[in-house]
């Protein structure tokens, strides 16, 4: 599993962390923590409605379509196909700035639109030169550590 | 011109969240839209957001198309994000009221929102440093409790208004605050217990000021034509004027228990709606601290400057008195989410029209009525009027 | 309704500059009451400011009063500061409009700015990314030159077109900008130099972006009455449609080389103001990138669908070809100053219809243009138009 | 002179500082910047418009007044009287946040309005129970230290 390790001497994160606080409960809680939850456990899902049927990317806590909130967790098809990509090199939030330069990509998981969803993601493991539209790619999991003995999670592509 | 009515309201419950920014908005939607079941979104063809520091509190900006996705809606008319501090709620609703006006827009969606609690409160309450001129004011920790402070030890000083009568305040909007199950505190309290609650910046204590609060509240506005089809309910807007007088630094504030904007916008106000104060059958204030609400009474010209301790130590600013002043409860009760206070309020004058609040909170036949907020360090007032009559024609001008 | 037009127009010069965000204001301020010696300062009753980020560039917020206490103005009608990102200068001129037209303004200040270089480059563009959702396409790194560099490549891939055309739009911007003094940057380049500077995110090279640059640009509005008596070249505001494609996050783009949104936009402009590209002299169009000119072209239906490669390549799109665009150098030579963008284009309007521009860029005798800005990931279209002839009637609504 | 240290811990200060960076020239450049030089050799200046009489504070580059440029920098009297104070406890700029709790006054300066100035500024040596409307205060200069080996200077009022 990749590993991106934040510097710990950032004393106030919340205004230069692009990661959520990815809390369950308290001032930081997320109706959504199940999607940071389920990538602790090795699953990059989302929500889709029970009542209209609506895949949702982000994940929501209402229905945008149907304003139900009655909502499942569903998993992403792990293998998609690259969608578009280019390279990230400026403007990286800061504290991850030394991980530029990285391919920056949008992949389509499932049947997009109706069934499926598009995402943007970053790939690590390959260069802009190795990557053609409509590859296959997969989505893995990424362990944020830090500030401190926090870990998160997130998410990137592979090419397969 | 069109006339622009309120045709639905919604709110979350406001406080210490657990739920992001983004819970809020959805929450909020949910119900403004649950309000309106004749309501097909499709009709929706404009979106006014009202939020302050997204920027700092939560590390996102252009946040109006953020707001569309998460509701669903498809703007093809007005869209954007209104910002003027604490008064970032009734300025987007203006913009809301102006667009219907012209034709521009038919239905649209004003929600505001604020999301203040993190696990960081210092790094929070930061934030509020740059409500004023920080490269000035902002160094010398020149933030809004100390600052309200000062006025209130200006108002005491040159008036002779005591503690007490700051206390009062709290008393009477805990009151109806008690009886209000989306605001942030809902508890009655004494004088006893104001006084004696933490000192926060003398002479205010920890109950004399509002709270850094987390929450949403929308309204939908419509045109004359589209409010008949929509609601059985609509509230009226009457216009509003607003004021600033010329002042964001602490060296052009002058005598700090003058408002003197205050006292300009309220002159306008009533002159382009008609009203006096005598018509008004409540009012929402912006109480964001005890010492801020006597003030108000004094500038809005419910009673003589100088007397706004003696107006609420006498009780004329209850249910019942010379003019109900905050029967939601007010800030102090709700809290305090900027960008979403100036809509509660909204809110609240749409419950109080329709009678949808507890008996005794409730302003019997209330047909009228005004909100006001203020943003920063009272740097600027702002005003409108709602009424269940439908306004024969607005004057916009002189 | 009440006509609206615009009186004056003053800008600062774009770029680098070795200036606070207040001194922007100031020198924003100073140019356009300069260009309005019969303007009596009191006269100014609302303030409209645009501005995207000061809360994070330059840790203020409150921004409005601020700008009216740098310019002694003494609001009384209207007052709030505007963001939708990258339009929030647009955004403010339409509000400043509608304020005008209802009556509830007379004669308005609109001023947008934004300091965006600071000795910490890395921060300041960090800051880009909470534009889109900082929470999910945010930790991806992604960021405008990345996405609209997608979006070139997709319409690369659609539509076959080339590097080169992209290069092109960059060279037609820069011989313009290259006669604009306020310009960012004032110095023609060849394609060869567009492709061959450095690679920013491919296939977009550096001269392919448009630039983090501090600037300020002010307009002010007013009624038909009030502008009589305040210039002999009003230019009058002929309205705009505004249209969001229902997106935040990258999920609801769908196809990037297709611009729904704009296109709707486009169709609500065009039948709103009776319009049709033909009946327009000159565009600024949001050329945040070269790609986003191209797209423009087609989206806006200079071109057909598909055709914006081919739009440039036969020289269309130059003063004197089908319809000229950008001639004051767009984004890509002036910079983009994001509150100041929408603002420094209506600023453009003015000086080409009063033909106070350098010959070799002035479109001869121009009367009617349109201005678009995006905003964002192009997740928003904004567009409004203007002539030197007053209109006998705006249509705002169906 | 009074020293405050910041934290150098705090890597990117822009966006957690609430000191104006001070500079003469370059992008962080302040058209004000005779304001700080002044501060720095130990008076506290503000602008007067040379055309229309003016006294501003702050001090500015555009007299708002007559909309002059024409500006005189002038220093302010060194005596003032308190005018209203209270104490500041809770969100202080978090990088300051251990100076806290102080006393915030404001306090004036020559003959107010038309020909004096009205300021805010912290009160480090007396205590709120201490101090009453009408007595009489001196500015004196402030060193900010950091971060790192950076240095600035402000202001701050002693009773006196
Ligand atoms: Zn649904
Ligand atoms: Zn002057």
């Amino acid at each position: 599993m990749r590993t991106i390790k934040l510097p710990d001497s950032v004393e106030l994160p919340t205004l230069l962390d692009p990661f959520d606080q990815q809390e369950p409960s308290g001032p930081d809680a997320t109706g959504i923590y199940d999607f940071y939850r389920n990538l602790a456990e090795g699953d990059l899902t989302t929500t889709k409605c029970k009542d209209c049927g609506k895949l949702n990317f982000p994940p929501v806590i209402v229905c945008p379509n149907c304003l139900s909130d009655n909502l499942e967790w569903v998993r992403i098809p792990e293998v998609g196909e690259l969608y578009a990509f280019s390279v990230m090199a400026l403007g990286v939030p800061a504290i991850i700035d030394g991980y530029a330069p990285f391919v920056v990509a949008i992949a389509r998981f499932g049947n997009y639109p109706d069934e499926g969803i598009q995402i943007s993601g970053i790939i690590f493991d390959s260069k802009y030169e190795e990557l053609k539209i409509g590859d296959k790619v997969k989505w893995e999991i990424v362990e944020i550590q830090g500030p401190g003995e926090k870990k998160r999670y997130w998410y990137c592509f592979r090419k397969i | 011109m069109r006339n622009v009515a309120i045709v639905a309201a919604g709110i979350t419950k406001f406080g210490v969240r657990e739920a992001s920014w983004k819970d809020l908005v959805q929450e909020a939607g949910k119900a403004v839209f649950d309000d309106c079941p004749n309501l097909d979104r499709k009709d929706i063809d404009s979106l006014f957001v009202g939020a302050a520091q997204p920027e700092r509190w939560v590390y996102q900006t252009h946040v109006a198309p953020l707001v569309a996705e998460l509701l669903g809606i498809d703007v093809r008319r007005v869209i954007a994000r209104t910002e003027i501090a604490c008064a970032s709620g009734q300025a987007a609703i203006r913009y809301a009221w102006l667009s219907i006006a012209t034709g521009l827009s038919d239905v649209a969606l004003v929600l505001g929102v604020e999301k203040m609690n993190t696990k960081f409160m210092p790094l929070s309450q930061t934030c509020m440093v740059n409500v004023g001129n920080r490269e000035f004011d902002g160094p010398n920790g020149f933030t809004a409790p100390p600052f309200f402070a000062m006025v209130a030890q200006r108002h005491m000083h040159n008036y002779g208004t005591t503690k007490e009568q700051l206390a009062l305040v709290r008393v009477k909007n805990a009151k109806y605050g008690a009886m209000n199950p989306y605001a942030q505190f809902q508890k009655e309290v004494s004088v006893e217990k104001v006084l004696g609650s933490r000192m926060i910046s003398p002479p205010l204590t920890l109950l004399d000021c509002s709270a850094m609060t987390d929450g949403a509240a929308a309204v939908i506005l419509a045109s004359e034509e589209k409010a008949k089809e929509l609601t059985d309910t609509p509230v009226w807007i009457l216009g509003g004027a607003q004021s600033v007088l010329h002042s964001h630094t602490v060296n052009q504030f002058g005598e700090l228990s003058e408002w003197l904007g205050l006292r300009k916008a309220a002159k306008e106000f009533y002159s382009l709606t008609g009203l006096s104060p005598d018509k008004i059958d409540f009012a929402e204030v912006h109480d964001c601290f005890t010492i801020s609400e006597i003030i108000e009474y004094e500038e809005l010209g419910f009673c003589k400057k100088g007397e706004g301790g003696k107006f609420i130590e006498e009780g004329d600013s209850y249910i019942g008195g010379k003019i109900a002043v905050n029967p939601g409860g007010g800030l102090l009760s709700n809290g305090h989410p900027l960008g979403a206070t100036g809509i509660r309020q909204a809110w609240e004058v749409v419950m109080q029209f329709r009678g949808e609040v507890p008996k005794d909170r409730y302003v019997d036949g209330a047909k009228v009525a005004m909100t006001h907020n203020l943003s920063g360090m009272a740097q600027l007032h702002h005003i409108m009027g709602y009424s269940t009559e439908k306004p024969k024609e607005i004057k916009f001008g002189r």
